[in-house]
């Protein structure tokens, strides 16, 4: 097997660097990549389109929403499937056996426990404010989403599980999942009731308390932000709840 | 030689350095035993696919694609203004002065292509640990050749 | 509305998993109802979007409306062919919707939600797949399907499905990961994502291009992992057969039919054939390894004793035809290819089904258990021959239809061994399930007299399936036959596709005498 | 060109037998009923045959075309002189082997009669089709069809002979259509789709261009690719197919099944390739040898068989030979002979099956060693026997004269000295190993056997039901001789298309 593999590798190695001739360097601004119309475009006309000068957000949230609502989709996946896979419904509850893990998560250190407190709320402050400042720095719904998500993982590190899922509680949690996505393709419906294609947020002005259509984008923007937001953090809470307690969301590590 | 060096070497070291990451990645994915490590061989990998793609991106000297904000506020305004004067800005063929190098910016695309593959990697990770979880579950152990013994004595059996 | 089409029908899907999470957690009973309810509208759009196509030509719808220049926004792009398509998975969708009513409810009665959730995005991400123009769109709805079908799998009861999902998700991500790097490539050097244009931009380079070659090839074999091309299709037989059943129903034929299809659009519309024909001299090759493909397929089918396993085998040899028809560079191959497409997710629905029943009202796995079902269970039977008539290619199934197009593509550009691989898997089929008619028609043991052999005792212990686990199976016959009878319509439509603009750069594949 | 007439009879002539298996099934429970539907069904079918056959005669031809199934090529049915003497022998016969079987499976209790009687309906959808059928699709759609609705017939025991015999069955039949006669049809589809694979006199291969060892290597894929004819080598599934019930051996080997495959490869001959054609390639020769040696092989295995109906089948495997040989020499009066020899044949053959069934349900006796003096018991049978194997050896008064004098002339046009000897020397195999059966069974060597007086009481015959169709067909193969005339006009109606 190892020497399959070996072969395999360097054969697929060989294969990717044979194109190397025809390779832009690095760095060059003008590789058909860089310099491509569509590039360009995102440069420079998106402050026009939708008044934000994060092109990333710009590119992710509008001119290629429609890959990110299925990025959210995918991240909904993961968390259905992890629990599809794992979670033991109604089966034998945690607490028949003995759990050690159960035992060492009722011996909290003060000083993480404390720290954690702390360090809590703050961590999820920024991360409301990395979702809502996407549109001007580094970051948006999946960054906040994550940060968000970890939060309530930190929770059940320093804590146990248990308290954690007593702030999320499964339902809960599922639901801001699913919410989570049907925000970010409810605004495109709304584009599409008003009469445009799906994820047009241009027409949104109608609805929203916007002056023009770039404003519209703009704030449609933060809006299906919100909801990957969302589904992100409910999404990584979710994987670590179950994959912690294999499925039984009882004890945790 | 320096020049081949140059040009096979220098300016396209981000290539081979993917390229190499990808390649330890796949190795460890084909190769390990251990289903863990094979999971830590695909992240590998994946991450290794998403350098590729962002140093695709890069252009010498650009800095990230956020538009600084004196420039967006001015742009903003002009933009603006414009959209008071025609009735829409999407499809307008702009008269205006730019202000925007595009050479001053890298390329946002990648960027944005690689969130996507994050997300998916993150997804697929979890998804597999998952899996993972419930093969030691089933077997009380994640090393492959001890799994497929165990399914070979039962099927044996059975 | 009727122009909103190819975005309401992933619409109706996506919509139809929220509501399924969102209410069925707090009433299973409602998953049910909405799943089929989704999954008939997602049908009658997919119909209206074939009929838009038939009369007006081509669809092209613009997300967000970003429609100039071309590529900055995400097209979705619908000709006759995946209008075609896009009709099949979302049918073959609705009938194992219908199948899987009792068995969900029965296997995972807490998990049923998740279950249609995952179900009704796998469908969907299968369809968005199909109906997209974009080649990086294409990959995230790759992975949306990878996964749920990743999960449904690992979800069977089986000890080992455990295993065969982890091993199907290496290999999964793998071939993804191909896709997404020749994808990368193919970015790198045209600067766009969108098909047509890379289309437009290769057809603009001056000289040959390693990059572009090297992203074929990696497009190519992260594909023909996807869909199980001989060599590396050995994920693919534990994991369609460990899964739970309507699982099985659902991927078998539809995840390796959709990478063919993935596989055919991007030699047709992406590279364009001139380009994959006659810049690339690898006909021959992958011609040589298609018949390996179908060889080994079938030989390792006659050798299975299970009977979802054998299937599985066979899929092998099914992907085999499709890629070998598709790399004939003959038209007439690549209509049997995209007709076969078609007619082949049927079949294996039909022979998933009949499996499932099997498994479900007789605890039937393997091939040997079969005995005297004619008797017992003589409607699945009905089902299962017609299936497995269209598995041999008798007329006037759709199998004996596809196999006439493709022979006669072999035929036309002189691939020989091609055509007589064909033929010898058509006689392995009929060894294979002949073997099973005669066990199911004789009983384990014959009896030594003429006349009444049948245990009756245990004939009342198994009993015909039920309604909602017949009637996708014999609506699937139906079809089968259906698809063979109009198939000069259907030949029709994918020939106008072909040679009209609609999928451009198909001018290497000439209508008669082919290029061989 | 002959005349055209659009109509839908071929159509209801051939649906009619599967309409025929609703009422069977429904009315499983009563069993006059349900073969009260049997007969309706063939009378039904037979008049429609019949109700054509003035147009036939009239040198028109009867079309009638459903879909276009694939690109050119449509379902399309046909009536010629060819296809209607078929259609002819099949239904009337029919209706013959209904009652016949009527009696047999009664006599032996059988199971499953319901079974039995829709796939012997659905067999008959399948003759019609290849009688009628207007192109090389069409016939091979029907040549599958009937490949797939007789496996169950042959198997009817459901016991371990009928496993193994079934199993034969289909791998020879089978793995000939789809590995020889399929890629030759779609050969022809590659090479002439615009023609729509009809058969026409001219033969629709011989505006393609297709030549020397190709034509040969088409020829022999289609010859032996249609091995219902039973072409040796691949001939050995029609004796293992006698595990059928005698009915079914009767119908389905000496008519249906196995005058499809020569059929299918007389409208090869004629309708694919041409009689025209085939004489500027000069390769049918080569058909002709290999049905002369099939001819005497299987009479000299026939000689050595001691199971009456593994004789039989052998017997019948060397008269279809003689069909093969008579259509390859390409001879007018060779075709026609070799046309109404499926007539002449089908009818002394059938005779001699349910000789075999009668005797059988009578006295359950299946080997000819066994038969001794049993005429004097089952006289009515045994002279029906003999008048059988008189038509089967060509000797008057049976109309098996008639096509073996059409036959062996005809190979005398054609010059071909040494094939006039292998029919001549073939004949004396077939009374050679026919009439011995009949001999000892009237003149036992057994003193005691034969010195008993015999009387009509003694006797002990089939039930009626099976004794009376196969008087009907040993008279009707008198009758053919004295009056052949509408056969023979039939046979030759196609070639004078020709001419």
């Amino acid at each position: 097997m190892k020497w399959v593999g070996l072969i395999a590798v360097i054969f697929t190695g060989g294969l990717l660097l044979s194109a190397m001739d025809d390779f832009p360097n690095w760095g060059d601004a003008h590789s058909p990549a860089n310099a491509s119309p569509v590039s360009q475009y995102y440069i420079e006309k998106t402050i026009e389109d939708s008044g934000v000068p994060n092109m990333v957000t710009a590119v992710l949230a509008d001119y290629r929403g429609y890959d990110t609502m299925f990025e959210t989709v995918v991240v909904l996946i993961a968390g259905i499937a992890i629990m599809a896979i794992l979670r033991v419904m109604n089966g034998v509850p945690g607490g028949a056996r003995p759990s050690p893990a159960h035992e060492i998560g009722d011996q909290h250190d003060i000083i993480i426990g404390t720290t954690c407190r702390l360090l809590i709320p703050v961590l999820q402050l920024f991360a409301l404010y990395v979702i809502a400042h996407g549109h001007h720095s580094p970051g948006g719904g999946f960054q906040g989403g994550v940060i968000l998500g970890a939060s309530f993982i930190l929770t059940a590190i320093a804590k146990g599980l248990d308290p954690a899922l007593e702030r999320l509680p499964e339902k809960r949690y599922v639901k801001l999942a699913f919410v989570g996505v049907v925000i970010y393709s409810g605004f495109g419906v709304a584009c599409l009731l008003l009469g445009e294609n799906f994820l047009d947020y241009g027409v949104l002005q109608v609805l929203l308390p916007t002056i023009d259509a770039a404003e519209a984008r703009s704030h449609s923007m933060l809006g299906v932000e919100v909801g990957v937001a969302f589904t992100v953090s409910a999404i990584m809470f979710a994987i670590y709840a179950n994959l912690a307690s294999k499925g039984e969301l009882e004890g945790g590590l | 030689m320096s020049e081949i060096t140059s040009q096979y070497l220098i300016d396209h070291f981000n290539f081979w350095v993917a390229v190499v990451l990808m390649m330890i990645g796949l190795y460890a994915m084909i190769t390990k035993n251990n289903l863990i490590k094979k999971l830590i061989g695909m992240s590998i990998f994946q991450t290794a696919i998403i350098l590729f793609y962002v140093s695709a991106g890069v252009k010498e000297g650009a800095t990230i694609p956020i538009l600084e904000h004196h420039v967006a506020e001015t742009e903003q305004v002009e933009a603006g203004e414009h959209a008071e004067g025609h009735s829409t800005t999407k499809a307008s063929s702009s008269h205006e002065v730019h202000a925007i190098n595009p050479d001053d910016y890298s390329n946002p695309l990648p960027h944005v292509l690689m969130l996507t593959a994050i997300v998916v990697g993150v997804a697929t990770l979890g998804v597999a640990l998952a899996v993972s979880q419930v093969i030691y579950k089933n077997y009380g152990t994640l090393e492959e050749d001890e799994i497929l013994a165990k399914i070979k004595a039962a099927e044996n059996d059975g | 509305m009727a122009e909103q089409y190819p975005i309401i029908v992933l619409l109706v899907l996506l919509f139809g998993a929220l509501f399924v999470g969102l209410a069925g957690m707090a009433d299973r009973r409602v998953c049910f109802p909405l799943t089929m309810t989704a999954l008939v509208l997602a049908v009658m759009v997919s119909v209206g979007i074939l009929q838009r196509v038939i009369s007006g030509g081509v669809i092209r719808y613009f997300v967000g409306g970003w429609s100039r220049p071309v590529g900055i926004g995400i097209e979705l792009r619908i000709d006759t062919i995946n209008a075609l398509v896009l009709l099949t998975i979302t049918t073959v969708g609705l009938l194992t919707a219908l199948f899987s009513f009792r068995r969900v409810q029965e296997d995972k009665t807490e998990k049923t939600p998740l279950f249609y959730v995952l179900y009704l995005l796998l469908i969907m991400g299968l369809s968005g797949m199909v109906i997209t123009g974009d080649a990086f769109n294409l990959y995230v709805l790759l992975e949306v399907s990878s996964l749920t079908s990743y999960a449904l799998i690992a979800m069977g009861k089986s000890r080992r499905a455990a295993v065969a999902a982890f091993s199907y998700i290496i290999m999964g991500t793998i071939g993804a990961s191909f896709y997404l790097l020749g994808v990368g490539y193919l970015y790198l050097r045209t600067g766009t994502l969108n098909m047509m244009e890379i289309h437009q931009a290769i057809l603009a380079l001056d000289g040959p291009s390693s990059t572009i070659v090297v992203a074929f090839v990696l497009i190519l074999v992260g594909l023909m992992i996807k869909m199980a091309f001989f060599p590396l299709f050995g994920w693919l037989p534990n994991a369609y057969s460990y899964c739970p059943s309507s699982t099985s129903c659902v991927v078998a034929p539809l995840m390796t039919k959709v990478g063919v299809y993935v596989m055919v659009r991007m030699m047709l519309t992406v590279f364009g054939t001139e380009w994959v024909f006659e810049n690339l001299q690898y006909t021959q090759w992958m011609v040589g390894i298609a018949v390996l493909a179908i060889l080994a397929g079938s030989v390792m089918a006659l050798a299975q004793v299970e009977l979802k396993k054998m299937f599985c085998y066979l899929i092998v040899a099914e992907v085999g035809y499709m890629v070998g028809g598709a790399w004939m560079a003959n038209h007439w191959g690549m209509v049997g290819t995209i007709y076969h497409i078609m007619g082949d997710a049927f079949m294996t629905l039909c022979m998933f089904l009949a499996a499932g029943i099997f498994v479900k009202q007789a605890g039937v796995v393997r091939i040997d258990q079969l005995d005297g079902m004619f008797r017992k269970m003589p409607w699945t039977m009905a089902g299962f021959v017609v299936g497995a008539l269209a598995m041999i290619g008798i007329p006037p199934t759709c199998g004996f239809f596809s196999k006439l197009y493709l022979i006669r593509g072999g035929m036309e550009s002189g691939h020989w061994g091609y055509v007589m691989a064909l033929l010898i898997s058509s006689l392995v089929n009929a060894v294979l399930f002949f073997r099973i008619f005669e066990i199911a028609y004789f009983g384990k043991k014959p009896a030594e007299g003429h006349g009444h052999h049948v245990d009756h005792s245990e004939e009342s212990v198994i009993k015909e399936a039920r309604p909602s686990a017949l009637i996708p199976l014999l609506a699937t016959a139906v079809i089968i036959v259906l698809l063979g009878l109009f198939n000069s319509n259907l030949v029709e439509l994918i020939e106008r596709s072909l040679q009209g603009s609609e999928v451009i750069g198909t001018r290497a594949l000439s209508s008669k005498g082919g290029l061989g | 060109m002959p005349e055209v007439i659009q109509t839908y009879m071929p159509l209801w002539a051939c649906l009619s037998a599967l309409f025929a298996v609703v009422p069977i099934v429904l009315l499983r429970r009563e069993t006059f009923l349900r073969e009260g539907a049997t007969f309706v069904a063939g009378f039904v079918m037979l008049g429609f045959v019949i109700s054509m056959v003035p147009e036939v005669l009239a040198g028109k031809v009867l079309e009638c075309t459903l879909i276009e199934i694939t690109a050119d090529v449509p379902i399309k049915f046909r009536v010629d002189g060819q296809g209607m003497l078929f259609a002819l022998v099949a239904s009337s016969l029919w209706i013959v082997t209904s009652l016949y079987s009527v009696g047999y499976m009664r006599g032996l209790k059988e199971h499953s009669q319901t079974r039995f009687f829709v796939f012997f309906a659905v067999s008959l959808t399948a003759t019609m089709g290849v009688a009628f059928a207007g192109n090389l699709l069409t016939l091979y759609l029907f040549y599958e069809m009937l490949s797939l609705a007789t496996w169950p017939l042959v198997t009817h025991h459901q016991d371990k002979e009928a496993r193994g015999g079934g199993r034969k069955y289909l791998a020879y039949l089978l793995g000939t259509s789809v590995g020889f006669a399929l890629p030759a049809l779609i050969f022809c589809y590659v090479k002439a789709s615009a023609t729509g694979l009809e058969f026409s006199a001219a033969g629709f291969l011989a505006s393609t261009g297709v030549e020397g060892s190709t034509a040969l290597v088409l020829l022999l894929l289609f010859t032996f690719g249609f091995s219902k004819a039973g072409l040796m080598p691949f001939h050995s599934w029609l004796p293992g197919a006698m595990v059928a019930p005698t009915p079914v051996s009767a119908l389905l080997h000496a008519v249906a099944v196995v005058k499809v495959g020569v059929f299918c490869i007389i409208r090869v001959f004629t309708g694919v390739f041409g009689l025209a054609f085939l004489k500027e390639l000069d390769i049918a020769i080569v058909v002709s040898w290999i049905a002369a040696f099939t001819v005497i092989t299987s009479s000299l295995i026939a000689l050595t068989q001691d199971n009456l109906k593994r004789r039989l089948a052998f017997s019948t495997i060397g008269q279809l030979a003689y069909i093969i040989l008579g259509v390859s020499l390409l001879e007018d009066r060779a075709v026609i002979g070799s046309m109404a020899h499926i007539a002449m044949h089908a009818v002394g053959k059938i005779t001699l099956f349910m000789c075999a069934g009668a005797i059988f349900v009578a006295t359950g006796k299946k080997y000819v060693s066994q038969m001794d003096g049993l005429g004097r018991k089952m006289p009515l049978t045994f002279v029906a026997f003999t008048i059988g194997a008189l038509s089967v050896i060509g000797l008057p008064p049976t109309g098996g004269l008639i096509s073996k004098f059409y036959l062996v002339t005809g190979a005398m046009d054609a010059g071909q000295p040494l094939l006039v000897t292998v029919f001549l020397v073939s004949t004396l195999l077939n009374a050679a190993y026919l009439l011995p059966v009949g001999y000892r069974a009237f003149f036992p060597r057994d003193r005691q056997l034969s010195s008993q007086p015999f009387s009509w009481k003694t006797t002990a015959e089939a039930p009626w039901a099976a004794v009376l169709p196969l008087c009907v067909t040993s008279i009707l193969a008198i009758v053919l001789f004295v009056k052949p005339q509408l056969l023979l006009k039939l046979a030759s109606l196609m070639v004078s298309d020709v001419g």
